[in-house]
């Protein structure tokens, strides 16, 4: 592979030199990821786009910013081991709830989830405040509706969310593998009939419904109807 | 929790002496009914696997009653979850009914230990998911991004045809629009006297006044005023009893005729 | 002086080399040019700032980025042969209005036309923002000055405009005969209805002056006149 890669561009050594400057310029220019495709389409066409951001990410490799790919998309970052020098570059960053923490976590591994699932992971019944602030955030978003009785909303993470955190894909989520394998992620008991895996994919599951066109209007029954909403009694019903 | 709910002491469990077995707990510090279970459990000291439910049931409860001995309110999912386990207790304790349309009691209590289990490795893979180095906290984005700079180029569209009818549609309008006034033709009363004496004096008898007139229309568009024009001299000549006229009825044809002393009778009876 | 700075930092070149990826990170985090007290606030005590700057723009000379020093403090920039691929031209098509486009056949037909001149021929006075896009268009241009009271201005096209209507010469627009060929005008008209013979010849008519060099005063003053102008009434004075 290395070779080869370096056989397609060996042709013209000065023209693989030129691409890495271009893809260095508009990594370190955009103000957001950019995908493997829009780096491309700036290159030559005889230069890989591959190579280049490999050759990229060992170039920087060693110095005090990285290159990253973050939700599919690639972007310079500072250094992690440099991040107590860089504290007082941080904005204030609103802090999360461990309640909101907490369930961003259930969506992100659960994902796509229902707030009453939530709520059976948890034991203990959801604030709206708290979906709500995740919302804030734009790390959490409506996907769909569960094609359940009371056809509950699926919530899921967004691009945003594995920005945030700098993961690839949801799959990379720190100890997936773990909780995948104690049977954790398959709401419904009994364990180990089938090991589900949080997928972010946004094209709906079989069982998810899309949301209607007029959300807003059924986001506001929902929160209507909240108040009346029982209480999870932390056991499954 | 709510704050009446704080006991006096508020020592939060983490800090309680390793031999101390007083149920010291913060209420306020715990997330619901399954969280305070999960703390419990972390005190039996034993791997969630092989925790005793029936033991946790029992601190359970006796948790609640601690906090009603102290006249506390707890929130609905507390009671909730403290009925169920005494159900629960009294299940594990009492033999099994030889058949049931329940689950066992050991089938309950393994999906609480695994509900705890599942909260707690949740709960560890949270604070996984807190560590990672996150955009803004511990890592950062260019500072002064570049933007993109647009520049528009406004392509006019316009071709050689639009060109060319826009031009000759407004020259030809214009060019249209000059309008002089045409003179407007009127065939004077004078004029139709002198033809209608001509028809006196050709002796005639009735005739269609239109048809007679046409002979002198030279345009179609002069007819009405060559028809006005005409029917007001023969009313000026039926009064100077010159002419007889008659029609039948609305609208239909007029006809006309010199007035002759000898078939004066025959027209009045008309 | 390079082998006193080597000289300076060689004492420990990994204390160096950390401050270089200090430097680069700040530098890449931070939102506006910092000065080299700034930098050097967060660095190792024996570590020289000035010793790191010159490496780091050593290191990126010939990179997509360069470390640039503006009014004395110093940013990571694109470099500048590469800053086309910052500009992004967007294209948009727009639809000439109809008046834009009578003004403009008049023009062509008729040049070199004064203001008033095409106001008589199109029957309605002219907006001035039909003038201002279609010189917009680049298809227009100001000629000279008629040489009649009140000196107008006298319009002409350009060959942008033969390129874009595919014509090698203004005479190429089609007389009175083709026009009437090819059905753009009907028999319909009054004697003496002629169509001329256009001419961009860029030499200043007899009757033509040339602008003045300070134009902008000239296009100053005929704006703030333009109220007064009176409305053509659509019918020949």
């Amino acid at each position: 592979m290395k070779r080869s890669a370096e056989q397609r561009n060996m042709s013209d050594p000065s023209v693989f030199r030129e691409g890495c400057r271009i893809v260095e310029a508009l990594l370190f220019a955009s103000a957001d990821p950019l995908s493997g495709e829009e780096l491309a389409s700036r290159l030559p066409r005889d230069v890989h786009i591959a190579d280049i951001l490999a050759r990229l990410r060992e170039d920087y490799a060693d110095r005090g910013v990285t290159l990253v790919e973050v939700a599919g998309r690639w972007t310079f970052r500072t250094s992690e081991d440099l991040s107590y020098l860089l504290a007082r570059e941080a904005q204030e960053t609103r802090k999360l709830s461990r309640a909101a923490l907490e369930t961003l976590a259930v969506i992100a591994y659960h994902q796509p989830v229902t707030r009453a699932e939530i709520e059976d992971i948890r034991g203990v019944s959801t604030h709206r405040g708290t979906l709500d602030s995740l919302m804030e955030t734009g790390w959490i978003r409506l996907r769909g509706r569960r094609r359940t009785p009371g056809r509950p909303v699926t919530y899921g993470t967004t691009d945003a969310f594995l920005v945030h955190f700098g993961l690839t894909v949801v799959d990379d989520l720190p100890g997936l593998d773990e909780l995948k394998g104690a049977g954790f992620l398959d709401g419904r008991l009994p364990p180990g009939f089938s090991v589900p895996v949080p997928s972010d994919d946004p094209s709906l599951r079989e069982d998810e419904d899309p949301l209607e066109e007029d959300l807003f209007t059924r986001l506001a029954e929902e929160k209507a109807s909240e108040v009346e909403e029982p209480l999870s009694d932390g056991e499954d019903a | 929790m709510r704050k009446e709910l704080a006991f006096e002491d508020p020592v939060v469990a983490v800090d309680r002496g390793e031999a101390e077995p007083a149920l010291v707990v913060d209420v306020d510090g715990f997330a619901g009914p399954l969280d305070l279970l999960l703390e419990l459990a972390r005190r039996q000291k034993v791997d969630l696997h092989k925790i005793s439910v029936l033991a946790l049931a029992e601190q359970y409860l006796g948790f609640i009653e601690a906090a009603r001995s102290f006249r506390l309110e707890l929130a609905a999912d507390y009671l909730v979850m403290a009925a169920w386990l005494a159900y629960l207790k009294s299940r594990l304790l009492l033999p099994e009914p030889a058949k049931g349309d329940e689950p066992p009691a050991e089938e309950l209590a393994q999906r609480l230990a695994f509900r705890l289990r599942r909260l707690e490795a949740v709960r560890e893979a949270a604070k996984k998911l807190y560590d990672r180095p996150q955009l803004g906290r511990d890592v950062f984005g260019r500072g002064a991004p570049e933007p993109v700079r647009i520049d528009r180029k406004r392509d006019w569209d316009a071709s050689l045809y639009d060109l060319l009818k826009a031009y000759a549609e407004q020259r030809q309008t214009k060019a249209l629009s000059r309008v002089s006034f045409a003179k407007r033709f009127v065939w004077s009363l004078a004029e139709a006297r002198d033809a209608l004496d001509r028809l006196v004096g050709g002796g005639l008898d009735w005739t269609v006044l239109d048809d007679y007139l046409m002979a002198f229309v030279v345009d179609p568009a002069q007819r009405a005023t060559v028809r006005a024009s005409a029917f007001s001299a023969t009313l000026e000549m039926v009064r100077e009893g010159l002419i007889d006229l008659r029609q039948d009825g609305a609208f239909t044809p007029i006809f006309v005729r010199p007035r002759r002393p000898d078939i004066e009778e025959g027209a009045s009876s008309a």
